[in-house]
């Protein structure tokens, strides 16, 4: 199998900023993310779950961005953007995908 | 509405039988099973995507019954004065809340805004509390008060931003512009807000032929989902103490008890002011002294991601909330009475 | 049905009065709702889990309602009729709609071809709808055309794929046989229908004295249901709409608007020549004029992947669904009336 | 309970009678659908969020219907030796069982034990299934079995984790001591468990009035909720037999079908000598007979981590829920009535 | 701790393939895999979200894979078989796991 | 942007064992983590899938740690006493994070 090697981009970011996130890469011309739900979690501010929530506040979603390597600083930059100074985590690994030219 | 105690002894006689029986109310009693459940660590817990259509049908069925009631009984002169005192109360609170936060508690600006914010906000399921014990009652109340609650929920974010941002550096006060952008609209066009009004509006539109359709759906099984409503939200809220009771220091419990009684004041002037029957004196009251919960705090973490949300959610969710369904409501029931609402 | 309208402006105006009542109707008024909430940009939803929980109460619903009817009314003569006629329309309605795709529009073959299955398959809830109508205006209507509902969603699947292959290159056509494998199985026993069908005979069985059982279950809230399960389609067509109206040229929304409407014609000429009742009559239009949004999308996506779900979602869901559900079903059962149905 | 059988062939009479009335009520019936739909893996599902939902239900309702039986009714002499007697039979069961499968079967000690601390446990829908056949026949019970059914969950657990203990090896030994580390809090705090007995604390508290005000969404929407979880509880079993139907043995098969009827031996005799009712009778036989899916799992996963779920689940909910819900019942309560219950 | 060298294949594609893919995975001899589910994302043809969805058709899920890389070839045949196609994202990466023996 | 090096853990464990899993990671001092839901999988045990469960016992959560790599074996120990003699995948890969201070 053709593999390219490709950024990809964790990013986990309250709820009510997602959509802050996604149009701000929108902006950065990254169309392709895929956004996952989470359960819970634990950090600096403490332990949560999305138990019986109501209110968007206190969850978190996982956003996963896979990217060409030039790419990679674009998409940073609009992510940090939005996630400066918000609670989350953007974490980068090195991956390989099939079909490179969607990328 | 017949008794009006005279003195204080019997102000406070009432409101303690009121709140006995209150107390014993499936409801409250729930709310308690959620509450002790989650202290204790059980792991009983309701779906998120259960909880969200307890939420949905709760604003359905309370905005649509509002919607029927002023349909049947016409738009009273007050409809508008009361829309206009809702939304002041709801910007004013707010500055009434941070100024007594900065004199009995420590919290810094950013926090004591974003707290001042959620009391100037309402709680819808406070005010079903309400309703159902005036229909226990036998009160009647003005249907519109539903569109007040509505009116109610957004302008306190605005005070509370405004007052964050008076207290901020220039710096945080372009970080705050630059989160806020986009703000108002997602404030507005909050999910319950949109779904509150809406079904308002088209219960106004169905009238009575409209409510007899879905009756058996939104009037007969509605005490019975809010139990399981307020289960969870004992389950949430017990949870939230038991991660951050650390963080309540007595002024702060005193504040989240002191606080809605403040409100209420306000409400009840407020209302007759503008000449509210007495459900209606209740139920603003009620508005004024209860706390966000779903709207405020998701506009809080967007726009002062620096105030801490365990502060905000633990007072609204784990103290005023509990206390205003016990104690408060009865409270305020007896006030307006005593003050001839 | 007292009144047979004699010509073409009474026809109209019936249309008119009785699409003027429905538009007013909570249920419409809540897909309103949900279609503006989505259009603003509301951030109101529905989860996942909920409106699935929904459409399995309304499948359940509906089907044990049409199997206790059939069990109460007998099994008429033309039940099976019924059952051949859904079939044949079911396999028919996507050539015409094929052939006027490519007339009206400029769609490609696999698109138009993805886009007539749609029309040819039916919209469950649609026919809840009509429903609804009918018992409002006090018309009964043959149970087990809950039967016909589920023998007409699949059909339409194989002539979609059908057309596909015939317009094909080799290589396509071979692509095609690989991802179709096991999609015969799949469409049979797509829940809906299973579930449908599998309620409909556990109504059959059961008979009134098992309706008795579940009345307050599946009777008496069901139209509240139905109601919040508007709101959320509404919310669903809006996203769409939203996403995907660049896409819908004028030829698209034309067809959307007059298929449904040619359909209705082929369902009256069934329904006139296996002689049903006047209600099964609309029923049989209804559902020969509504198109599918969830067992042939699944399908097309699985076998027709490079068909394009923006278009036919959206021409399903945003154009067709609210076109019958406002002026179609009071059309089609002015129609049903003039024709002597 | 007018006519009592005299004989073994009128027993059986009697019970055929019974089943076969059972059989065709629409609770079997969606479990049939359910079971048959995923045996022949049409994707009819239902959400996690909704089954859970659906499961909370069923526990508010049964508890607090329970706590108000006893409100209105008074506390039974018999109450307290009630929960003895299921604390009792909670505790024996599964070493019976456990002796049984090492006996009919070729399972492992470990297998085993995870097994027999499923039968002593109970199921919750098999104990309402029971009720609701009670409840046809005109036959009363009392309303505190509900209180015996949650003292039954937890006691085989420790019966189970005992038995596995002593055939175990010391290194082994250990390892379980460190996995049951915290478990006894976690099954006593349950969230079913906690939720059966908060709600049936909160029914005795609030009596026929507070049942009064929810009547309209616990009593009669019941039965066709407890149709749909049974569609779920099928759908769920016919899975789990399809992909485990190689790992039963016929030995485990008729294990699974003789356990419960020694079960509701078992409490049968506990009933006479504590003297129940003949319809609590019927329902201390019914818990003694099922075995649990829910709490025990949970708890061999984290204690008995080796024994195999394939077994444990496809015994409890594929062969021995449907046995008692379609012969089981009948069955005990034709025994309940021949042996003067 | 003892780790070794292994492949995360992270497959994101239509539910309604889900079964398609699991299925050709079995028969490649893959037969652990864990799927995630999908809240929304965007690509060429969008963005979508699964809120207030009933069918399947609009909806994603993720399909993590854990393999020894000398069956990696293997593994991206069958999932390349089903994903050829249709939309869906092919992303591998290297990793080490605990209890190799268990790949 | 500034990145440094981090660990990615993920750790797939049946969801009744979440809890002592999490909190022998509190323990160890590991107090960030992300806690995603599972819908199914597969594996030695056989398929599973979380669609109309009611217990917790027949599912699974993954649990995504991003640290410091000089912490990685304390976690790992802490893991692989809660997991090690339950079912479950352990999976370690490098990544790269932003605002590494919070780490
Ligand atoms: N080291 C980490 N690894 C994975 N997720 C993390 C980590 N730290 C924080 N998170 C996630 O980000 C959320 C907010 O973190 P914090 O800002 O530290 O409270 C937590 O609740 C977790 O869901
Ligand atoms: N670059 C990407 N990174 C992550 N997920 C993607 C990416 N591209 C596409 N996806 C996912 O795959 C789906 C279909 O993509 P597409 O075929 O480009 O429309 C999207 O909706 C996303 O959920
Ligand atoms: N190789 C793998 N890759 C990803 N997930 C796996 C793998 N093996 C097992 N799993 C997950 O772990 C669960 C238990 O695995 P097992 O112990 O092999 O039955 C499976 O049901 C999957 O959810
Ligand atoms: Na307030
Ligand atoms: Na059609
Ligand atoms: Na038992």
């Amino acid at each position: 199998m053709e593999m390219k090697q490709a950024k990809r981009v964790e990013i986990t970011i309250e709820a009510p900023m997602e959509n802050r996130l996604t149009d701000s890469l929108d902006r950065a011309g990254v169309t392709g993310y895929t956004i996952l739900p989470v359960l819970g979690g634990s950090g600096r501010s403490g332990r949560w779950s999305r138990e019986g929530q109501v209110s968007r506040a206190g969850g978190m979603v996982t956003i996963i961005c896979i990217i060409r390597p030039e790419r990679l600083d674009q998409l940073l930059e609009a992510a940090f953007g939005v996630v400066e100074r918000h609670i989350g985590v953007v974490c980068v690994s090195d991956c390989q995908v099939l079909r490179a030219e969607r990328f | 509405m017949r008794l009006k105690p005279r003195g204080n002894a019997t102000v406070a006689d009432t409101v303690l039988t009121l709140a006995a029986t209150n107390l014993l109310s499936p409801i409250i009693l729930f709310f308690a099973l959620g509450l002790g459940a989650a202290l204790v660590r059980s792991d009983l817990s309701v779906p998120e995507a259960a909880a969200k259509a307890l939420s949905i049908y709760l604003l359905f069925a309370i905005g649509f019954k509002g919607g029927v009631s002023v349909a049947s009984h016409g738009v009273d002169s007050t409809l508008l004065l009361s829309l206009v005192a809702g939304t002041v109360l709801s910007f004013a609170i707010p500055f009434a809340a941070f100024g007594l936060l900065r004199v009995m508690t420590q919290l810094g600006t950013i926090d004591a805004a974003a707290v001042a914010g959620h009391y100037g906000s309402i709680s819808i399921v406070t005010f079903v509390a309400a309703t159902s014990v005036l229909q226990s009652q036998g009160i009647a109340s003005e249907g519109y008060m539903v569109a007040v609650a509505a009116a109610m929920e957004a302008p306190a974010i605005l005070s509370a931003l405004w007052i964050a941002a008076r207290y901020s550096s220039p710096k945080e006060q372009a970080d705050q512009a630059q989160d806020t952008k986009g703000l108002y609209r997602e404030i507005l066009l909050n999910g319950s807000i949109v779904l509150l009004l809406g079904s308002f509006a088209i219960g106004l539109i169905s009238g009575p032929k409209g409510l007899a359709d879905i009756e058996s759906f939104i009037v007969s099984p509605f005490k019975g989902v809010l139990c399981l409503f307020l289960l969870d939200m004992g389950l949430v809220a017990g949870r939230g103490l038991r991660a951050s009771a650390h963080q309540l220091r007595p002024g702060l419990i005193l504040f989240g008890i002191l606080m809605p009684v403040l409100g209420s004041l306000a409400g009840l002037a407020a209302a007759l002011l503008i000449g509210l029957s007495p459900g209606g004196t209740v139920l603003l009251m009620t508005l004024s002294a209860s706390a966000s919960y779903i709207a405020v705090p998701a506009a809080m973490r967007v726009a002062l991601p620096d105030a801490n949300p365990a502060i905000y959610l633990t007072m609204s969710l784990g103290i005023t909330f509990p206390f205003n369904l016990t104690v408060g409501i009865p409270l305020y029931l007896t006030m307006a009475q005593a003050f001839g609402g």
